[in-house]
């Protein structure tokens, strides 16, 4: 039994925490959520030297060869920082989507590029309101060109390759397809969370190249979403300690009534309470990172409870956080709104909790049946 | 028990409905105005016809009324939404206030302007260190002669910056326990040393002022109540405050079940979705719960009994309701229900906007945490916690570096 | 605007609680908790010669022909007392079943004796585990005898004649029928409230007679369902009323750490969390109510949403009220169990909450189509 | 990271498991014996074989064994559930406050035949009067010579009336602040003046005892630790509680789903309904979550590390949910959810049964509300509440009429 992350790997958690502590501080999270750019370029290129955009890139595409444990590190210390750039795009879906469905040909383009922070790639789904359905996807692709609209999609605009799940026109059936960004027609929209930037997208003929087995597409996306879930899972527990964190300090220095309000059993249960969610949730994504790492058939109700867990949480302590802060916890001013923001905006980065609910309740059902 | 009005009841709103639907003003003969014009226009209007603040006293402008017609009234004028919001402080915190704690000659010279429209009023009371626990507040009233020279800060003041009148409470002795320290007047808001800067909130909006004070100069026959009599004279304040406030804004089951009509769950409408289903089901239990529970209190109105703590339930169950609800309506849109882009989101982006104004409902007006209390304390009689603070002079009462 | 009950109706609640003070003390419960006896035959008695059980019998057929107002205030205090009588089955079950679909000779025979407590009816609807569904009923009538098992019945074992929901062979479709306790096989069965008996039954061509009309025995059920509901919503808020004021009584007396337990804002909020549920569904139940006074259209509607936030209600004040009396609270000498026992008891005896959730929805989208 | 154990671990797992499998009893062998003797049966087995209290030191009747041998031997022993029960107290508390505070003599006479089996231990703590705050207690203690008497009354006593000791801890100065005047005595259960009652639980269980002593003599060399520092002492058991007592019993989510398979909702399987599809979903992700906490535990024991808190988050997390699990699976089987008549009921009456035990659970071994207080204060460092009974002379703390 060794169900802990190893000295190697808290090493690297512990690095990437004094990095981003150093060069992603709340003024730079409130740069992006006033200003116009869609992500801050210097922490982009500071992360790039690191290597951290290539962490689970073979050495042979030009990354650093690592596991997915020492991703998850880095996705927690990316959480708790509610870093504004677009890692999760550009890693979790973008490179894990070309490790595992890209031809030799698109592997050796992009994943050098990724690995460096030269290219920025993502992945669109969704067509607007609701849960996507594979037989109702309206995007599509005949004769090598693609057509149609997504939104939102994550870091749309400023991703140089988009990965889309398209109606394969030939067969009838979704397929996996690559799209160039200057092949797109595209623009910025306004999320619930401005420091991750969003885009609606447009082709028009646009060509595409395949991904994968033409169609399975949707086979590949739910593989790609249930290892999508279990790395952004990690994000939100990150980003939900440090909520309540940020809650915890706070009602140690404020008083009322001439006591801290820490002291006062609404308070303290309620951290006590959001406590409890965090620890459940990360021993659940310690279980999911382990199915992801060892790729094992756990994996679907693994990633799923991680992920819901994870979803509540983060919701939990961002909301409660703001609530501990009282009335300056709403103002602009104040950061408490930077988790509040990125708690929903990721619990919906790869669908809902009550989709993730229904997920997990087919993945044990299947479980149970094999 | 019915839902129909009396004879006399039904009498009354006719006449009501009747004035109202005549001369509520339209769109466009109040085109051009800002809020508080167009506020002050139709109660200028109100007011000539005898028809502002009915319940008061027909001397300080209003009409006599009941407490049920005044019910009734509100009723009938909220069915044509007329503008009214920049008023609701002054008339329903202030000028109950006044008509408590003030001598004649105050009550006749400003009460009739706050019902005519002419003057509006807001509340100076919170402090950036004292919110839940007000009775810590700072702000400084050092006598000088027949004046009092004020100096601090205040904030969360709606409509700071277009009031005329302020009422506010101060510290004006900080070397007795605190509650008996404190002295409260009502301030002209032009006076010299009165600064007002709006607060942004993360919805976006500046629906609160901090509000500056810097050696701002009150006549003494502006004090309401006696010197260190404050809290008390508060307490009629908030009194009112309580029973303003409603569950507040925020969404609504009925615009949850038309979202789950709308939106679709693997192909089929999300209202067929039985998880959502129970979701909705649970939510309007609570919704109607409180529609109902306010009938109750309309009728203990009606019956001239005073209105219990209906309203500390109504804040409490809405705003935290309206914070789940939304973030719930956001996850049946799912990766859409991010997105707030007015042309591209469900509802124009209100869903996000809901989302991110929820969680200053759950603290404006007294927090869940203070309106849970009050319900312990005040209706179950259960006792204080205890109070570290008591019988302790002001200054020596511990604080914290956020204090 | 009138939505309080009438100062008639509310002496009638102060005598009934005045006369359940006197005569359904905690021992009489206690008494029949441990004992073998199905209910309390004295306390029945003294409700029957009050009138209570012809309250909305008309005065024709031996009632005191008063409305439905006067019969939920006590229904109220029956539940506050958590009172060990058939008086659920025999008024809001029986007599209202023989009001909406009895013959004239039905009537004549049974309202009378209902009303004088000299006979006990009930109704059963369940044959074991699981939401009845209509096509699936087992037990069969067929010209004119009935064979079939239906557990639990409450009150089955004391009942003199009992209002059955059966497949009506001749039609396809279910009917009602009246069986008389004569008739069937039956035994006394443990449930988690023993202060009310729960039978097993069976027919075995048993003789039975068609109540209403024929092949509508399921449009029946649910208006009676609908009507009962309301009733036991009463009685529900008014046993939640009486555990929260056992906690907060408690509270008050018990010290820990040199003051009352009830100064902690643990128990504090807790508490004041009973007394938001009971005062909605309080609130929930004045609508409902009028809905069933008036023979509104909106009963099915108002039905539902006293009958859930009750349930809620109470689950939580009979659980916290054992949980705000630390040990003590769950001993058998206590008498916390009685709410707690009574609260599940309730929830199940009309069908559960989310039955009643779901029927609520159905009842909001008819209500909105109309 | 990684399940699988190392290769020591392996060697170790299988040497136990080929041991137990060789030597666990059947229940044939066990027949005809009560709880208390199968126990004992088997615990002898264990010790002549050097497999008893593996962990302790071997002079004291253990083997010497690693924390994670003590692990995998728990993991293995428990597979094939031989009888343990009543000997968990004794061995799980009682003897490490033993090893930590009692001098050699004492170790060697009495340790040796808790792990033999042949002493049964339980535990005196809380008081009627006592429950949450258990400094609170009021037992005297009062000195004689070389003995103490002990009078007053104990309540939840698990087993009193087959221990053969009890550990105790009693009011031997009620004139100064109430943690400091405690003292910690082990006592000969047979001693005169000890009467036992049992206490039945509304689950018809009686797993408790009250217990009264009248003038029980206890000679002072079963004192531990010095006079006035009883309340230390206990903490060295409460520790030990806290790692002893798990998520215990109730519902698991395994029950939950094998019944939403089982029962239909509108003629299809309740597993088919959404509804009851989220349920599920929340609470197996909360069971996992304690599931692996547990494994990260167990992995830190591994490493020579102390387990933190974790154990107060799974009694407070496991202890509402098994509640609110077994009111659920009530409802889902409707009307008969209520019914507990083995031949009839689902699970012969189970559900019934843990509905009727976990307000028993939520309680016993710290409240809620205590296990909250644990979390914020231990592990979050936050503020203690005040303390209006902090420096008083116990005779002087308030008290109410229930205490």
């Amino acid at each position: 039994m060794n169900f802990e992350l190893s000295d190697d790997q808290k090493l690297v958690r512990e690095q990437a925490r004094a990095f981003l502590d150093e060069h992603c501080p709340p003024s730079v999270v409130r740069c992006i959520l006033e200003g116009e750019e869609p992500y801050d370029r210097e922490l982009w290129r500071g992360i790039a030297s690191l290597g951290w955009l290539g962490t689970t890139i073979p050495v042979s595409y030009g990354g650093l060869g690592l596991s997915h444990y020492e991703l998850c590190v880095m996705a927690e210390e990316l959480g708790r920082a509610t870093a504004p750039v677009p890692f999760s795009s550009s890693v979790y879906f973008a490179a894990e989507a070309l490790l595992l469905a890209g031809s030799e040909e698109q592997k050796q383009e992009w994943l050098p590029q990724l690995a460096i922070g030269e290219a920025i790639g993502t992945l669109a789904v969704a067509e607007g309101p609701g849960r996507p359905v594979p037989s109702q996807l309206k995007t599509r692709v005949s004769s090598g060109v693609m057509s149609g609209e997504k939104y939102p999609v994550p870091d749309g605009d400023v991703a140089d390759f988009v990965v889309v799940v398209a109606q394969d026109a030939a067969l009838g059936k979704p397929s996996m397809f690559l799209v160039r960004g200057e092949h797109l027609n595209r623009r910025t929209i306004e999320t619930v969370d401005r420091t991750r930037s969003h885009a609606w997208i447009e082709a028009n003929d646009a060509p595409v190249e395949c991904m994968g087995v033409a169609g399975q597409g949707w086979e590949l996306l739910e593989n790609l979403m249930n290892r999508a879930a279990v790395l952004f899972a990690w994000e939100q527990v990150g980003g939900s300690d440090a909520a309540l964190e940020q809650a915890r300090q706070y009602s140690l220095e404020r008083y009322a009534f001439g006591r801290p309000i820490g002291s006062f059993q609404a308070i303290k249960h309620k951290l006590a309470h959001a406590y409890v969610n965090n620890t459940l949730a990360r021993s659940n994504c310690y279980y999911g990172i382990w199915a992801l790492a060892n790729d094992a058939p756990e994996l679907p109700l693994a990633a799923a409870t991680a992920r819901v867990s994870a979803s509540q949480a983060y919701y939990y302590s961002s909301k409660e956080n703001i609530q501990t802060h009282g009335g300056m916890g709403f103002t602009w001013e104040f950061d408490c709104q930077f988790h509040y923001r990125r708690a929903k905006l990721l619990s919906l980065a790869v669908g809902s909790e009550t989709w993730w609910q229904e997920r997990l309740v087919t993945a044990y059902e299947q479980a149970n049946a094999a | 028990m019915d839902f129909s009005d009396s004879p006399e009841e039904a009498r009354f709103r006719a006449e009501a409905r009747a004035w109202l639907e005549k001369h509520v003003p339209s769109e466009r003969e109040l085109a051009g105005m800002d809020e508080v014009e167009r506020c002050k226009y139709w109660q200028k209007r109100k007011y000539d016809a005898g028809w502002a603040c009915i319940r008061w006293p027909k001397e300080y402008g209003g009409r006599d009324s009941s407490a049920m017609q005044q019910v009734i009234w509100n009723q009938e004028e909220s069915r044509l939404s007329p503008p009214t919001g920049v008023l609701s402080i002054g008339q329903g915190m202030a000028a109950p206030t006044l008509m408590q704690w003030a001598n004649e000659e105050v009550k006749r010279k400003h009460l009739p302007p706050l019902a005519s429209g002419e003057h509006i009023w807001c509340q100076l009371f919170s402090e950036p260190a004292s919110g839940s626990d007000l009775a810590a507040l700072r702000m400084r009233a050092e006598r000088e002669g027949d004046d009092w020279i004020l100096n601090g800060q205040k904030i969360w003041t709606s409509g700071a910056h277009y009031s005329d009148y302020g009422i506010v409470v101060v510290r004006s002795d900080p070397t007795v326990p605190k509650h008996q320290g404190l002295t409260y007047f009502f301030v002209d808001m032009k006076s010299a040393g009165i600064e007002t800067r709006p607060i942004k909130q993360i919805s976006g909006d500046s629906n609160f002022n901090e509000v500056y004070f810097n050696d701002v100069r009150v006549p003494d026959r502006q004090r309401l109540g006696a010197v260190g009599q404050g809290w008390q004279v508060s307490m009629t304040t908030l009194m009112h405050e309580r029973l303003a406030i409603g569950g507040g804004g925020g969404l609504n089951t009925r615009h949850l079940f038309r979202l789950a009509e709308q939106t679709e769950i693997d192909g089929r409408p999300a209202i067929e979705d039985r998880a959502v289903r129970a979701r909705l089901a649970h939510w309007y239990c609570r919704e109607m719960g409180l529609k109902y529970t306010g009938y109750r209190a309309m009728t203990a109105l009606s019956r001239g009994e005073i209105p219990g703590p209906e309203n500390s339930i109504s804040k409490l169950v809405g705003a935290v309701q309206s914070q789940d609800m939304a973030s719930f309506a956001m996850d049946l849109l799912e990766f859409c229900g991010a997105v707030m882009q007015r042309d591209l989101a469900a509802g124009e982006g209100q869903l996000g906007y809901a989302f991110l104004g929820s969680p200053g409902i759950r603290i404006a007006g007294g927090s869940d945490e203070i309106m849970l209390n009050i319900l312990a304390e005040r209706v179950l009689g259960m006792p204080q916690d205890p109070r570290v603070d008591k019988g302790i002079p002001f200054h020596e009462i511990a604080t914290g570096s956020k204090n």
